[in-house]
């Protein structure tokens, strides 16, 4: 099992419980020993004590025709931590991000939020996040304008903000009425990253966002990923790219099998 | 249900449940055909309207049965997968689409068939021959959907619904069309009505049925089998099943 | 929950409205596929009542299915399925919107031109009466059940054909009950239990038909 | 026996084409499923043989790299 750790301490989430348990009231901050008068040593179940980290993945496979993609995969992120997803062409890096956010349905194992499943859950958990996919959800013939006007009704957003002065940011001056399929292939997709400015969320699932974008959109991208990442956002990525942020960032390497 | 199926669930169990029923079911199916249809050819009294030309019945009726039989299990088969995602139980589907579809090609000639003789004319827009065609497109529509499928788990599932939806959906096309029958035809078509059948030919039409019966769950149940090898190809299950085939040298 | 699926309905509409030129097309086709009828059986106006429920009927069936794939399958190639699964709201409802959206824009378009074939096909003004009850009835239930086809056949790169191979069976009880309304009112019959039965169809489909789609739609999504 | 004799039998009182009819497509309908389920089968085996000499040719030529590369190492 490849339990990614945030802090190094644990290998697997077996020796994370067996830690919980040997020392019961342990910070479940930090899992130091209890500390007097720090908040967050106290007792607390084994159950709630996971269920406070807010996407939990325990045990995760995925298979597609006949070809195990991953399997045993677990881990848990925290608010403000981003999961850099890493690994060559067809290792299932779009699978596995396309089965955190709900769209397919693993082999075996869960996903949790806040503990949990998220099939149980699912109109609940789909508030949470936000996802950007291979596939970007603009339509060709509507423009930029109408598409994020489209999706924010249907997210239930109000969108009584004026969406002139956001898709300024993104450098779509002037092309707001036009429709999409008169932009170029980095336009459309600035159209859907635009999400990530209009929606609230805690979780981002990105799939390759920064492919076909210039230099000064993906500057902006992870300068609002940072953002998002202080705000206690969580964030999934994938990317061939390294990501230079200052804040300490995951790894989750997919190997390829054949 | 659920305790009842769950070992199933598992590829390799169910695997090895139909080669245990496999002999059983290939053997009687042999046997009550072979009973059955010798008897109904050979044994059984004639006709006193239609001479001998009746004894496709014995093809007939069992086919007929076992078209809407097929069907049925198909359905349910499409259901358990659906409600328990149970794998095998969606290969199933796949595995008995072809062999419903023949079977319904075979109720549908044999009708033809019998309907020459006895009508005139090879075909009649009589509503259970086209009930059953139209059984014949349903079961073409679920075979068609699976096959253009790339990823066959994908395509079980959809076929699965499909069959669902046939389901629900014949009864009304069955009851319709017998409806629209009676309303255009009326009596002209005098039908064969519903004797009372001889016991000396009711048996070899009930022996026909089991065994028709018998060679549609053989048939279903060695190509759900091949369905299982090739969805899990690369299984260790079927690695060592393989293996150990090859190793004493024994064709299927 | 009304607001976003106005939202979604309103969508469809502005989409409907930039391609005017495709909703026109099934149109053309079906006016086209019904004037060809004359030509080939004759223009005797006794034989034109008599075939004209059937043919109008078939005609409905074959340029529904022109427009069906309109449905979904622009939304499953550009990624705004994958948005509309993920906005929260129950998949049900929402392709209950893309259904009544297409059916307001796809299909009631052939109500509206179906005067002109009581014209073309000499029908009597209470075979017209019918004529219109029975696809006032009868094409929600083809878009229901036309919905849960294109679901299925969403994975695939050329579903076209393949769709009409699947959802023309279907049709059957619906194209036997509405000819024969039709033919009903040509004797001066009554057609209520005809229509009350295509309605009670449209009542099933209405009950099932959203949840098959819904789950054929996450299939194609595996 | 209901027919006399093997003739009668054959002619089934006037309907032999029909009966005979029926009786021959049906069975080579029954009889082309079935050689179609053990051919289905056969050629399974054979796919799944033909993959087996893929994966070694893939073990193979993944030794033979690692291999070079090693050499490859000793030279530097």
């Amino acid at each position: 099992m490849h339990w990614v750790q945030n802090n190094g301490i644990f290998d697997d989430l077996d020796q994370y419980i067996k830690w919980v348990q040997i020392i019961p009231n342990c910070c479940w901050l930090c899992y130091h020993p209890p500390v007097f008068g720090c908040a967050f040593c106290f007792e607390l179940p084994i159950n709630k004590r996971l269920s406070l980290s807010l996407l939990s993945v325990n045990n995760l496979s995925c298979i597609k025709r006949d070809r195990i993609l991953f399997d045993e995969l677990g881990f848990v992120l925290q608010p403000g931590e981003l999961l850099h997803v890493q690994g060559p062409n067809g290792a299932g890096k779009t699978s596995l991000l396309r089965l955190l956010v709900g769209l397919s349905q693993p082999q075996s194992g869960e996903i949790c939020w806040q503990g949990e499943n998220i099939r149980q859950i699912p109109s609940q958990y789909q508030r949470q996040l936000c996802y950007f996919g291979h596939k970007l959800g603009v339509n060709l013939a509507l423009s930029a304008l109408d598409n994020l006007h489209f999706w924010c009704q249907m997210q239930g957003i109000k969108a009584d903000t004026d969406l002139y002065p956001l898709l300024e940011t993104l450098g779509l001056v002037g092309l707001e009425e036009l429709p999409a399929g008169q932009l170029s292939a980095g336009q459309q997709r600035r159209i859907a990253l635009a999400r990530f400015w209009l929606k609230s969320c805690p979780l981002w699932v990105l799939d390759e966002p920064f492919t076909a974008l210039d230099r000064q959109a993906v500057q902006m991208l992870k300068s609002r990923m940072q953002a998002h990442l202080q705000e206690q956002g969580i964030i999934v990525m994938t990317s061939h790219q390294s990501l230079d942020f200052p804040t300490p960032v995951r790894e989750l390497h997919l190997e390829y099998r054949l | 249900m659920w305790k009842w199926l769950h070992p199933y669930a598992k590829t390799e169990r169910a695997y090895a449940l139909c080669g245990s029923l496999l002999p059983w079911c290939w053997g009687g199916a042999l046997l009550c055909l072979a009973v059955g249809l010798a008897w109904g050819l050979a044994f059984a009294p004639a006709d006193y309207q239609q001479g001998d030309s009746f004894r496709i019945i014995y093809l007939h009726v069992p086919s007929a049965i076992l078209s809407m039989g097929a069907y049925s299990g198909m359905a349910i088969a499409a259901f358990i997968g659906l409600v328990w995602q149970i794998r095998s139980a969606d290969m199933a589907v796949s595995a008995i689409a072809p062999v419903g579809a023949v079977v319904t090609f075979v109720a549908l000639f044999t009708g033809a068939a019998w309907g020459k003789p006895m009508w005139g004319t090879w075909w009649v827009w009589d509503a259970r021959l086209t009930s059953e065609l139209i059984l014949l497109f349903l079961y073409l529509g679920v075979i068609a959907l699976y096959q253009s499928f790339e990823d066959k788990q994908q395509g079980a599932k959809a076929a699965g619904i499909l069959a669902l939806v046939g389901v629900v959906n014949l009864p009304i096309i069955h009851y319709s069309v017998e409806w629209w029958n009676t309303l255009h035809q009326g009596a002209t078509i005098t039908k064969f009505g519903k004797p009372s059948i001889a016991p000396d030919m009711l048996w070899p039409l009930l022996i026909s049925i089991a065994g028709l019966g018998l060679l549609v769950a053989a048939l279903s149940l060695y190509r759900l089998q091949s369905e299982m090898i090739r969805r899990e190809m690369h299984r260790p299950w079927v690695q060592a099943m393989f293996k150990a085939q090859e190793g004493n040298h024994h064709a299927f | 929950m009304i607001y976003p699926l106005a939202g979604l309905l309103r969508r469809e509409l502005a989409l409907a409205y930039r391609q005017k030129a495709e909703l026109v097309q099934p149109l053309i086709f079906f006016v086209l596929v019904i004037s060809l009828f004359p030509l080939g059986v004759g223009p005797g106006p006794q034989m034109l009542q008599k075939i004209g429920p059937g043919v109008i009927w078939v005609a409905v069936l074959l340029s529904s299915l022109l427009g069906m794939e309109r449905l979904f399958r622009d939304d499953f190639s550009d990624g705004w399925l994958e948005q509309m699964m993920l906005s929260g709201l129950p998949l049900p409802l929402v392709v209950l919107v893309k259904v009544i959206a297409h059916w307001l824009t796809c299909v009631l378009p052939l109500l509206l031109v179906s005067p002109l074939l009581a014209l073309f096909l000499n029908l009597s003004p209470a075979m017209y009466q019918a004529l219109v009850l029975g696809l006032l009835l009868g094409t929600p239930l083809l878009s229901l059940v036309g919905a849960t086809g294109v679901a299925l056949t969403l994975g695939l790169q050329r579903g076209g054909v393949l769709l009409s191979l699947l959802l023309l069976p279907l049709f059957v009880p619906l194209l036997i009950f509405a000819t024969s309304a039709v033919d009903a009112a040509a004797m001066q019959l009554p057609y209520n239990g005809q229509l009350a039965i295509i309605g009670a169809l449209l009542l099933l489909a209405l009950a099932l038909s959203p949840l098959a789609t819904a789950h054929a739609l996450k299939i194609s999504q595996n | 026996m209901h027919f006399e004799s093997w003739s009668a039998f054959w002619a089934m009182g006037g309907y032999a084409f029909y009966v005979w009819l029926a009786f021959g497509v049906s069975g080579l309908a029954l009889a082309l499923l079935v050689a179609q389920s053990f051919y289905a089968r056969r050629s399974l085996r054979r796919y799944w043989q033909a993959e087996q000499a893929r994966q070694q040719r893939i073990a193979a030529s993944r030794s033979r790299q690692q291999q070079n590369s090693k050499l490859a190492d000793e030279v530097d």
